[in-house]
């Protein structure tokens, strides 16, 4: 057992973090929330292009190999540096394309997926429940739909979608796709390949929400440090640092459920990782926002992308009660 | 003791349900921290106030109906459980108004509560500088006297509601060279329309102009819109703040409102039992708040004053407020983060947040309690 | 309305504390624990001299005309002083008789009342649930139990008990009572009179919670201020007085509860009277064991005689689960 | 990174798994804080000691198997989830034993350590003055030179086992004018029932003598059983605590098993949804120490050394331990307070709440998390 990350996953992150670095991530979100996904699209290429959404694709698909490990680094690192759009979702696409190819149908995958490794076609995905909408669906090419059909779910290319509604978090735009359009894949392969998406989303959606985690208390951490009230750096009282003591807590012991549920992909872990990571992730954005105090409760404050971040993607893709419910449900 | 209603409190109660029933708009305004839901606001205030309801508090002759603090504690309840509309009015008759009762003139009272009842006049608070958030002694901001009046320079911020409304009140350094920081301090009102004035809206987390920053350059306060004696500002400033944290700010009614709505969107929900815990306790929550200010008001009318009980008040409100509407948010499940859902949660979840952060941090009001309640060692924190 | 004591409620407060304050009530607990009931039956004789236990039974029974709000004061004072014994039982007992003869069935309130108002008769009762354990019936002159019969309840005069099990508070000696026993009561009357019991008990046993609350923080705010570590009283760091100060809003926040559902006996309100002050209590017990640290896990320490009551007494009557979900099934 | 099993650790579980089905004792052990139960303890030591499962990690030659880091947790997953009884040797194997192999002699670990494994002599720890809590380094009791050795006046408290153990290590002034406090202390061991000794066993919560007070009045400690140089006591006492808060006081197998059982109380209580997420939690928490704690192992095993992160292990455990126990009172109802119920939950309980005071309490660890993961500034408190 060696459950660190090996010399050659350390520089890949170490790659991803500079090329995030270099993109002036926070204006790029600025933009998104604006309606405006151009910046927003040129760094999906560059992302692309360094692999990240290759990492839950097999060799057979042209993808990397299906490296939860490598996505989960990766996606940590999205979080970090808040990356918008349908980062998720496009893991889970992945998944579920490569899953029905595997499984004997293969010509979803084919016509899809090429667009979505070389980072050309921006898709997005909605599964039943959280009330039929959609991440995103306005930004992206292509808008899958997985809805219950007569004879089991099926698997669509939503026509269009409606008004994009507004989220606690401006960079996700969510709107219902419309109802109907090609019918893509149905039946019980579906069902499983859907399963594998959930999967998969969680992880990402986890690892991301870790990187938000980290990214908020690293700036809560610099903040206090400097903000002095009645004389003294307000890091040096007691509460304050108490308060972080228990958010770094959090945050530690996220972590390793996230990258334990990449090596093992069982379910449970999963729903653990999802349910730990978003809890954290939640957690250090109160404690980032207190201890702030009023500047951080600002949009002008590049804080507050990622503050915003949080609550959403802590429910996103199973909420911790669902997680909760599965773990139980799963118990020997 | 007793919590026993006089038939006249019943009779006043009874009123002002029947009239907010009759006048309750069907459909909520839109929100405050826009012009146009502002100015939707400004109209529901002038509603109000033709019927007597602005400021139940006041004397009658400016505009209100003497209402002792029983009644406005009913008043409150009733009007929080019609489900009518946030007061911004809210900043001048919570902050301005029982500071100009204290310590302004009968002149300034004329002048001013009238306008201010009716929404005619939308006053903002103008405390907080960027160097001084929790430490209110350390204000910059200057008066320099002139000709029958004075001059303000400096810079405001956190500003509620100063992104749309009229005038201003705060505290101001008019004797630069006073032995202690929290001396020559004087509190004083200023037009936001007036020249020398910038107002930049700051926009809260949902991007809406909850507050603003305040650029003054030499604005013109005439004498009359000094409150009390210029050198006072900071005793009057206290005074103010005492009843910002203490039995006004958020009324028990707005909680036993919003309690019963959570229990509405539970039982809409499904009954799911997870959450049962803290439904239930944010109806134990808003009773307890209900009966605490009852023996607050009790306390007070019998002579009584708030003392550092208010910081207890304030951690508790501000607490509860975000737990209520994370509890809802958590019933919402995913859809929780679309803010124009029906049942304005994720508004009032962004509104809660900023709860534990003004008026005093809760880690300040913390220190209060284990200082002055408690009689912990002061110094360290 | 005036949410106050009146001057008399205060001075009957202050002469119970009087009373307590001089009867050494910690070695009063510490023999009870140790199976001789002696010294704490001597105190009882003086508590019910001074009335605290005919303030559940009306005029017509000899009592002092059931004033809830003097109980719940009285039963305050009981938790700040430890007393120990039957006494949410006792309150249960009498509000059970009492109703029973005044809706017609005045025979058993004839023949035990009496002796519970003059404390010459220690009685303790067990209604279903809770493992079907009483309090102190060893202790007890008379023990009634309420179980359900073929027709509904029925109330027994228990004749005898089996051994005493420990409890985290050794001051509470349960044990099962045999079954059978002298019916003295049973039907619908019965079944409104164990509802009333259950009321009062709810009510005593909030009361005494909030004293044992406002008694823990007062013990470890005296001890935080005089116990010195690294050079200064632990009561000047900040996470010491956050704590205490945390403790102090709940109770705060209890009291008022309790007092108001002494005025209303709504059972609503009953039910969030006992779920706060529970919960007071326990938090402040917990308060209470960090700050004092090593010395507070002793049994040696007085403050251990209230620390070991916090929880059984959160959850005796009605735990706050049991109490929220009857809130809600209240609620309007 | 991985989490893969090598062969031969797979077949050291299942050795492990098949002597322990058939050598764990059907039923409980009595409480390890009763006379009887020490006894019956220190029988089940001996057992694991004849079967060479008793300090597996040791060498073979102390009556070890050599077991690497993985190995030791996969034993201690195997030893909780088999439900076998708590160690009445831990304080030795985990504190005294790790700081002979880092600062003791080859005599004193051939002497020692085998009649530690096998619970013929018990260690308690003698760390904690009566005025010196979480501030170590202002310990009072000392040493004195005589001939062959030293002698030991003073007080030591909160002395676990030692109400029922034979020997005890800790550490003492020997140098009273050394410049600075935590200079001039020397780490000693002696014996419970030498002449000098008093032995006061302290009640803890349950009246049971989970710890005691040491009286020592010149204690004779002959120079062979001074563990490393006179007045390096403090610096190898760190080392210790550095273990004692580190990867081996709480062994995640602990908490895994905790929390099956955990479950299977809230499947036998109708599966009370109310406590569900606490439930759940317990699950997750303890995969999330266990993996934590693979994760320090393999940094460890890749030759980094445990720092501060021992504080963030030590106030998880410590909170977990009382939350998991919390939550089954909580489905125990109002029957939780009894102890002798099925379980132990009860004694658990009490057991949980001295995590976090013990071994450095939870407010020094969150300082210490603070100062030393986060760098936040020291000094105020």
């Amino acid at each position: 057992m060696r459950f660190l990350p090996t010399a050659e996953q350390r520089d890949f992150t170490r790659s991803l973090d500079a090329l995030l670095t270099a993109s002036d991530t926070p204006s790029v979100v600025r933009s998104w929330s604006a309606g405006d996904p151009g910046p927003g699209r040129a760094l999906w290429a560059r992302l692309a292009e360094a692999g990240v959404f290759a990492l839950a694709a097999p060799e057979a698909q042209d993808g990397m190999g299906r490296l939860p490990v490598e996505l989960a680094l990766a996606y940590r690192e999205l979080g970090r540096h808040a990356v918008p759009g349908p980062l998720v979702e496009t893991a889970a696409v992945t998944a579920l394309l490569s899953h029905l190819a595997d499984a004997g149908d293969p010509a979803p995958a084919k016509r899809l997926l090429p667009g979505v490794l070389t980072g050309e076609s921006v898709v997005t995905l909605g599964v039943p429940g959280g009330g039929g909408y959609v991440l995103d669906a306005e930004g992206a090419d292509v808008v899958l739909v997985v809805k219950a059909g007569a004879t089991g779910p099926e698997l669509r290319l939503a026509p269009g979608h409606g008004p994009v509604h507004p989220s606690l978090d401006p960079a996700r735009r969510l709107a219902r796709p419309d109802p109907g359009g090609e019918l893509l894949a149905a039946g019980p392969l579906l069902a499983e390949a859907v399963g594998c998406a959930v999967r998969w989303a969680r992880l990402a959606a986890a690892a991301q929400a870790v990187g938000v985690a980290e990214e908020l208390l690293r700036r809560t951490v610099a903040y206090v440090k400097q903000r002095t009230q009645f004389g003294v750096p307000i890091g040096s009282f007691q509460a304050v640092k108490h308060r972080l003591a228990d958010t770094l807590l959090a945050v530690e012991f996220a972590r390793p459920l996230v990258y334990g549920a990449a090596l093992t992909l069982a379910p449970a872990d999963l729903a653990a990782a999802k349910a730990a990571a978003g809890e954290a992730a939640y957690a250090s954005s109160r404690a980032a926002l207190q201890l702030h105090g009023a500047i951080g409760y600002t949009e002008e404050l590049d804080l507050s992308l990622w503050l915003r971040k949080a609550r959403p993607l802590r429910d996103a893709w199973g909420t911790p009660a669902e997680c909760r419910a599965e773990i139980l449900a799963a118990h020997p | 003791m007793d919590l026993d209603h006089t038939a006249e409190e019943d009779a006043f109660r009874a009123e002002a349900r029947e009239w907010l029933a009759a006048h309750v708009p069907d459909a909520p305004l839109p929100s405050l921290e826009t012009a146009e839901g502002f100015a939707a606001h400004r109209e529901w205030e002038a509603e109000l106030y033709a019927g007597r309801w602005s400021a139940v508090s006041w004397p009658e002759r400016f505009g209100g109906r003497g209402a002792d603090i029983f009644r406005w504690l009913a008043f409150e309840e009733e009007y929080w459980a019609a489900g009518a509309p946030g007061r911004v009015s809210q900043n001048g008759i919570s902050l301005l108004a029982p500071t100009l009762f204290d310590h302004g003139s009968e002149e300034q009272r004329a002048r001013i509560l009238p306008e201010m009842a009716r929404g005619a006049v939308v006053w903002a608070q103008a405390w907080s500088e960027p160097e001084a958030g929790s430490d209110l002694a350390s204000l910059r901001s200057r008066a320099v006297r002139t000709d029958g009046g004075w001059l303000l320079t400096g810079q405001k911020t956190w500003s509620s509601r100063a992104a749309f409304a009229d005038r201003a009140f705060g505290i101001f350094r008019t004797d630069p060279v006073a032995p202690r920081p929290h001396q020559g301090l004087t509190y004083l009102m200023f037009d936001l329309r007036a020249p020398g004035v910038t107002v930049r809206p700051i926009g809260r987390l949902d991007g809406r102009p909850a507050f603003a920053e305040l650029f003054l350059d030499e604005v013109f306060v005439p004498d009359e819109d000094v409150i009390g004696e210029p050198g006072q500002g900071w005793r009057i400033a206290m005074s103010t703040t005492g009843d910002e944290r203490g039995l006004t700010l958020r009324s028990p009614g707005r909680f036993l409102a919003a309690a019963d709505r959570l229990v509405r969107l539970w039982r809409e929900r499904g009954e799911d039992r997870g959450a049962r815990d803290r439904v239930a306790d944010a109806v134990i929550g808003a009773r307890a708040y209900q009966l605490f200010t009852y023996a607050g008001a009790s306390r007070f009318a019998a002579g009584g004053e708030m003392g550092a009980e208010s910081s207890l008040n304030k951690l508790f409100w501000s607490e509860y407020d975000i737990e209520l509407h994370e509890t809802a948010l958590e019933l919402l499940g995913a859809e929780a983060e679309l803010t124009d859902l029906a049942g304005g949660w994720g508004e009032g979840y962004i509104f809660a947040l900023a709860g534990p952060i003004y008026a005093g941090t809760n880690e300040i009001q913390r220190d209060i309690v284990a200082e002055r309640l408690l009689g912990l060692p002061k110094g360290r924190r």
